[in-house]
């Protein structure tokens, strides 16, 4: 499986798309800008185009060729009449500064999706725009500093969990906020207690994922809520693990002040080989009044308005501002909504209970063969944790991922989260049979064996896959992140390209 | 359910191995006054057909690009993109993969990104591009935050940008403390160059310049990057409208050190405002300072050629609260597409779409200004988007009558500006090739009847 | 790559599609016809169904992932514009039997499309209803004969050369003629003076290809045409390979009376593994009163009209009657009118010319490593031929074919045309690349020489292939056409299903 | 031209290697005469967004079903197809690979035909089927020729099927000199079996009876296999709606020997007509007089199992003038269509459909029923199609004045029968799950007024 670059594939001279018109001359205000030359990049006609990227495909794993059991990544299927909405012209095609009159129905969209995302969170509000994840935890730990300061009471520290994604930190350090971890209980929870004791005047809010990325129910949350709330600070729930309870609790009755939902892992919209997502914030009825702009409300008239800069005064004078250009994830918004109206809530409840039904049925069949660190805790929400524990001298977490590559299964996430050894972190997800995940057990279970077997051959795992491992060091000690006519030659395309390695 | 394959059996034959007489056994650490709550008003399952009436119902009552003379732009394009590319972003081994972790399985979205990054620092004229940001605005303000962390400054200069992105930018800096100044557009040739090069000092860390502005104006890239430099502040170049830098002389090559943009343009299309596409530029010698993934070319166990998410020690999930973003999730399917789209083009396809766009939009422009009443901003230049002064008229009402009319005239510059009355005449006019003959002659009759 | 069938995919109780209305009872006056038990057929949710079909459709070869340089297939690019324009609601969600009223721009690409087929091939009407270009030259075959029984001279005997392809005698013998055969030059084209000499009042007439499938143009076409006029016969053109001459030369130019269309090999509608094709067939004037219904027409008022059974009576009394429900490929033709207006006259003069080059460009790289018998003859047209005469005893032609496989590449036509022992015909379209062609032209060397010293391996290729040389005497010997439960099991999936063995 | 990759360079280089001066050199065997002709009228090619421009406005003159109250059947039926059907046949894989004669790399669409296969042969009730026939018409009247191969008869029996079915028969009748015998449709409950079956006599071939018949009435199909069989003759069944037989007792049940299908209901969609499905399934004992292609198991060289195109010596490419038929491309991509909505479905969701067809059929035909001067022609049963006989009126303009009220009525029989004045009251209503209530009251009282 070689493909050449773009660059390599003869391109000059040549172009993929017809124009009809004759190119025009510069106009002469314009000429002293003028560039001299093209841009120096290759062109393709279209069956080059089309051959090229369909190759590069094949490249890759995707959820439509196997399980992505990604802990706390959440690849489920991701159904295809979602992909055809979002294209109706009338989504795909229209402007965001089109006259309000002229784009009702995308309002509706953003206003229906609205009402299904606070509902099934019990939350008071929400800020669609949010352009991802990451996004929408920066808009929760704004929203939350907004209050805070509004009450004239700023603060300068945010907890989070030693178990927290990356995000977390990073959101609040890019906020002002000094981070602090809070430690885990041996179960693999917050510490309550601990988290308690450190409460006080300076902390401005505790960002907690629940389920957590142990993939544990934080059983104490409202206790955790009410002591912040006590303390005068503010409670951020991470709802990337979302889709483990959808439609059976809601996070507003533990005493959640923001939590942002990722579209793309709960309700589905493609991950696109990274990106784009969507992070929409529900928040408590203390928050809503510092939500970002925009937003859409319905007139007196019941004709829906975009809450811009221009309306902020009459509408939402506390707002902490805007967060991005335009309305949010548009395109996300009509898959989401598409998926939610297709599920409804008994189906959306019914997504939660098969997410965590398969991902205990995979702890309980592997706890046997790895080390299950919070097994016996009880049952785990909608991903099963793993150690390295158990795996023999000289083997580590990463040859079991990198064999789990031969056996035609992408890896799941591996160390991560960071307060286990080496963990092993595998979410199935509501989509998977039961017969896809016997044959995923299965896999485990033999590479388990393999490497209790001291099987040398596992270390250098994959070896059917289109590469090897990757030198990494070499990548980033000296990096090459553009073409530039040297570097390493392309693979010269081997035998059989069909199926073939 | 049609996406759920558990059958009743399958579940009970599960909950046997686990050992579990229910499933909500399995929520034992819910407590049991918050599990399973009533959800008032929300329906039940639906079947394809009757989602598939209900969405159709919704997009009917909007009015489609395509079925009126549209002419808005300001910060979103309207071209034509070919068929193939969004085929080829449906292959599920494109949509449905993630982000490219485990390389070993995701050559394809690698070697797309690394061809991607090469592209954009192309066009941009940079040594080096990201494998994509959340979109314009955003990608801006992660500049200005990369620019602070390299000048170790918190001054910043701010030229005529759209405002969402101004909006963007300002808000982030209440939050960093960053001390924005900026230069608001006035109705007038002169894009404001010497205003804002007259606004830095020491302290600033850099200026921002859309390029064109948002009036459809060129700034002088060169003297400002010049005037910059001078002071210790870096050249920050926002580009709205990719196509455009198929005719004009890249940021990168006028002086630029950080460049952004908005990739919508190319491949990805309206959307409503999104997913849209960041577009990420530097200088080499910044790399480290960058937010954002990069892919970097390297080799495998048996010597082939393959590529890698790297330099991740920026990255938040390795580096957390020290990390140059909190940026994760980003737009891959819009780098794509904007990718193939280019690939499509190639350098001469893009030069030649250029002067296409650049032509009729001169073409409209001098129909429009001969209209009584009308005056054209943009005397000493434009690429494909022109402002127009519509004497004595608020600009926005006259946008909306002609929604009413069926035409989509342009941004009025009273939607973007509330408060600023002197801009309230204006019109952003945006034509691309997708502008017919008849379609300009449809708005500049339409227009001429509104202000007569 | 193994995939079970869906029936080995636990589908029992399962259903991929949700339906909003409870099913209600059957009506008593049905109750007696009602089947006791749902058929017996696996139900699939559709995250399984989507995997099962994806991964499925990865064990293919395809145009969109390399060359396919079949001889007389003309696998050429599919534009992707002509997939979304069949799709448009207005083409492909009208019912063929709707008031015409409602479906005039239906009718008006028909209208527009049988323009230029008749403009292009330089002849009076055109037949659009044939589904193929089998059911094309059956369509011909059937106006011939209707043609001469209505001038009472019905005639029996159809002559075709011996390098025609198996549809024309098959066709032939379906509407009862007698097929003798006519020889060929030692250069590869019909014999002239052979065929005179065969003439006379039983000879209804000949069916030839042109270019003819040993790729070469049928020099004396006009020569037979009038010899056959002569003597009271008609000629039938099979249009199959149009595609080397379109917008170069017009068949009616040439005396030809009758030629189909395969609008999926000239005009670039996709093959689909298979079908469906679209045949239209062009008629000049003496045989088009003898055109099948329906067609369409514009009456007095400009609108158009379908004319069916009511209208032909007055439109097409002499009509030899329908040959297929509705109107023919609709589908196929909005393909193809996109393909056709894309391209215009000057780009499909530049698809010949340059499916014309490019083969020529194989024939003149390869004729010193394999034998081409007529290559001394002058230039080929699309497709080039090779015999197995230059391979070594005990390597045939399937040997250079399977072998091609590993390469990366589908094989060429082989042991086709009859005329020419072993024979490999290589036809590689106007879309590949100069860059593609050498990439072949190397792989076609090198499995030469490996076939010249006696490179056992080649004898069992493919060996990278999804699958390696299959059973073809077992199938036949007792056939299984339908899944029983029984025979082989499935492979058991095995070690790396991403882009591996 | 965006489809043609060779550029102005390669052509000479390559017109070098060849020792060709010009590209018209390989053109020297066309007479000069005849070569690079004028063509009048025919426009230079287009760029994508006009063709694009074009074909959307041709599509506009359409009435799309979907957009109206629509009640069309008649051998074409309007089912809701999943979107993941269209996704999947659009995977470039098996849209453009070629029919599987290399089986190697052509697994994937050679596994669908053996499951297609086994789809319609447990549909049918059938031992076999093939993988798949141009449409419902030529399967019917390859059933007819098979049929006259097995029986070494010519007569031909034929009952009230489609009339498109019949004419196509009666065409080719006309040059293989069989005889055919049909019984005419009449406006009453009696679906025609005793008639049927009194034709039959010992020179019959065939019997072909469909199932529902074009009237929508159900005949008894195990009576007329056994008078047929007592002949000597077979039973050849065709079926235009193959959700019917997700309610109905399967034909081959019931004694078809052959049972033939337009496959268009499920996956493919309207289409105007085509391309279409022809499903073909028949008794194991004939297999060998079948035409088309025939998908079977085997194993290749390491033991596996894999799947060929088999018996090919019933074909034209190996047989030649000898071949059971001169059918080669057939219908692949949309057999693809039917197996893959056909797996979504499966047996229970098939009888599920059915049901719900059903249901909403009965629902509407008693609503018309009820309408002064509308009377239900199929007293004795049907599935989701019905024939209303408006008396005193003619139904084919009584269509075309509800199509001017944007309503898709049904098919008036006197499209299909132009010299059958008794027919002429006839209109052929046919309800599935797409038909609404609303649709349903819509076309309930724009009758009423009509017939008012």
């Amino acid at each position: 499986l070689e493909e050449p670059l773009i660059f390599e594939l003869n391109g000059t001279g040549k172009c993929g798309v017809d124009f009809d018109a004759e190119p025009g001359d510069v106009s002469p205000a314009l000429a002293k800008f003028a560039r001299k030359a093209p841009v120096d990049l290759p062109g393709l006609t279209e069956p080059e185009t089309v051959r090229h990227y369909t190759r590069l495909s094949r490249q890759n794993y995707a959820i439509d060729l196997g399980p992505f059991p990604l802990g706390s990544c959440t690849m489920k299927h991701n159904p295809r009449l979602n992909e055809a909405m979002a294209r109706l012209p009338g989504f795909a095609d229209i402007h965001p500064l089109q006259p309000m009159d002229t784009v009702q129905g995308a309002f509706e969209v953003i206003e229906q999706l609205a009402e299904w995302l606070c509902k099934l969170t019990g939350m008071e509000a929400v800020a669609m725009s949010p352009k991802a994840g990451a996004h929408g935890e920066l808009c929760g730990i704004l929203a939350i500093r907004a209050a805070l300061e509004a009450r004239g009471d700023a603060r300068e520290v945010i907890l989070v969990p030693e178990s927290a994604h990356g995000t977390n930190p990073a959101t609040a350090a890019f906020a002002g906020y000094r981070v602090e971890n809070i430690p885990a209980t041996k179960d693999g929870r917050v510490d309550l207690a601990a988290l308690t004791a450190r409460l006080g005047p300076d902390v401005a809010g505790v960002m907690i994922t629940n389920p957590n990325t142990c993939g544990l129910f934080e059983r104490e949350m409202k206790a955790i809520s009410d002591a912040l709330h006590a303390a005068g600070g503010l409670v951020y729930c991470d709802g990337a693990n979302f889709n483990a309870i959808v439609g059976k609790v809601r996070p507003g009755d533990l005493g959640v002040d923001a939590m942002h939902i990722n579209l793309h892992k709960t309700f589905s919209t493609p991950h696109g080989g990274g990106g784009p997502g969507s992070g929409p914030v529900v928040l408590s009825a203390l928050l809503a009044p510092f939500a970002p702009i925009p937003f859409v409300r319905r007139d007196e008239k019941g004709r829906l308005r975009m809450v811009e800069e221009r309306g902020v005064k009459d509408n939402l004078p506390q707002t902490f501002g805007r967060m991005t250009a335009f309305h949010g994830q548009m395109g996300m918004f009509t898959r989401a909504l598409t998926y939610i109206l297709s599920h409804g809530v008994d189906g959306l409840r019914q997504v939660a209970e098969d997410a965590v039904l398969n991902a205990n049925y995979v702890l309980r069949s592997l706890e046997g063969d790895m080390d299950a660190p919070f097994g016996k805790a009880g049952p785990c929400m909608h991903e099963a944790l793993f150690s390295d524990d158990d795996l023999p001298e000289g083997f580590s977490t990463l040859d079991i991922a990198k064999g789990l590559i031969d056996e035609g299964f992408h890896p799941m996430t591996v160390y991560f989260p960071l307060v286990v050894h080496g963990a092993m972190l595998i979410e199935p997800t509501e989509t998977e049979s039961k017969q896809g995940l016997d044959r995923f057990i299965a896999a485990m279970k033999s590479l388990a064996q393999r490497a209790k077997a001291e099987d040398e051959s596992l270390k250098s795992a994959p070896h059917f896959a289109p590469r090897r491992r990757l030198d990494e060091t070499r990548a980033a000690r000296k990096p090459v992140l553009t073409y530039k006519g040297e570097g390493v030659p392309p693979g010269t395309p081997s035998l059989s390209e069909i199926g073939g390695s | 359910m049609r996406y759920l394959p558990l059958t009743p059996d399958d579940r009970t034959e599960m909950l046997a191995t686990i050992g579990a007489g229910s499933v909500d056994a399995l929520f034992r650490d819910v407590p049991a006054q918050v599990l399973n709550p009533a959800f008032e008003g929300l329906p039940p399952h639906a079947s394809e057909m009757a989602v598939e009436r209900h969405m159709k119902a919704l997009a009917r009552k909007n009015l489609s690009a395509g079925d009126v003379p549209f002419f808005l732009g300001a910060g979103a394009y309207r071209h034509h993109v070919p068929a193939s590319v969004d085929h080829l972003i449906q292959r599920g081994e494109f949509l449905t993969a993630y982000t490219p972790y485990q390389p070993e399985i995701a050559q394809g979205t690698l070697q797309v990104l690394f061809e991607f990054q090469t592209q954009v620092a192309r066009l941009f004229g940079t040594d080096i591009a990201n494998a994509s940001m959340y979109d314009g605005s955003t990608a801006c303000w992660e500049a200005i935050a990369m620019a602070g962390r390299i000048t170790r400054r918190d001054g910043v200069v701010i030229g005529p940008i759209h405002p969402h992105y101004l909006s963007t930018a300002r808000t982030m800096a209440k939050f960093t403390k960053d001390e924005i100044r900026e230069l608001s557009p006035a109705l007038i040739a002169d894009a404001g160059d010497d205003a804002v090069i007259g606004m830095i000092d020491d302290k600033t860390s850099c200026v921002v310049v859309q390029y064109p502005d948002i009036l459809g104006r060129i700034p002088d890239l060169a003297k400002i990057a010049d005037a910059a430099h001078a002071k210790g502040a870096l050249l920050v170049t926002v580009v709205t409208e990719p196509v455009a830098l198929g005719l004009l002389e890249s940021p990168g090559a006028l002086g630029a050190d950080i460049v952004v943009g908005e990739g919508q343009s190319l491949g990805v299309g309206l959307n409503f405002g999104g997913p849209y596409l960041g577009l990420f530029g530097a200088r080499e010698k910044y790399t480290r300072q960058m937010p954002g993934r990069l892919c970097g070319e390297t080799v495998d166990a048996d010597g082939k050629r393959g590529f890698v998410l790297t330099l991740s020690t920026r990255e938040q999930h390795i580096r957390r609260e020290k990390a140059t973003s909190n940026i994760c999730t980003n737009s891959g399917l819009c780098a794509l597409a904007f990718s193939i789209h280019m690939t499509l083009l190639g350098g001469e396809g893009l030069d030649r779409l250029a002067r296409i766009n650049h032509a009729r939009a001169v073409y409209a422009a001098e129909k429009l200004a001969a209209i009584q009443g009308v005056e054209l901003v943009n005397q000493r230049g434009f690429f494909n988007e022109f402002t127009l002064k519509l004497v004595g008229h608020d600009a926005r009402e006259v946008a909306h009558r002609l929604a009413q009319r069926q035409i989509l005239s342009g941004v009025a510059l009273g939607r973007l500006y509330p408060d600023a009355t002197d801009l309230a005449e204006g019109l952003v006019v945006c034509v691309t090739e997708t502008c017919t003959d008849e379609g300009i002659a449809t708005l500049v009759a339409a227009l001429a009847e509104e202000l007569a």
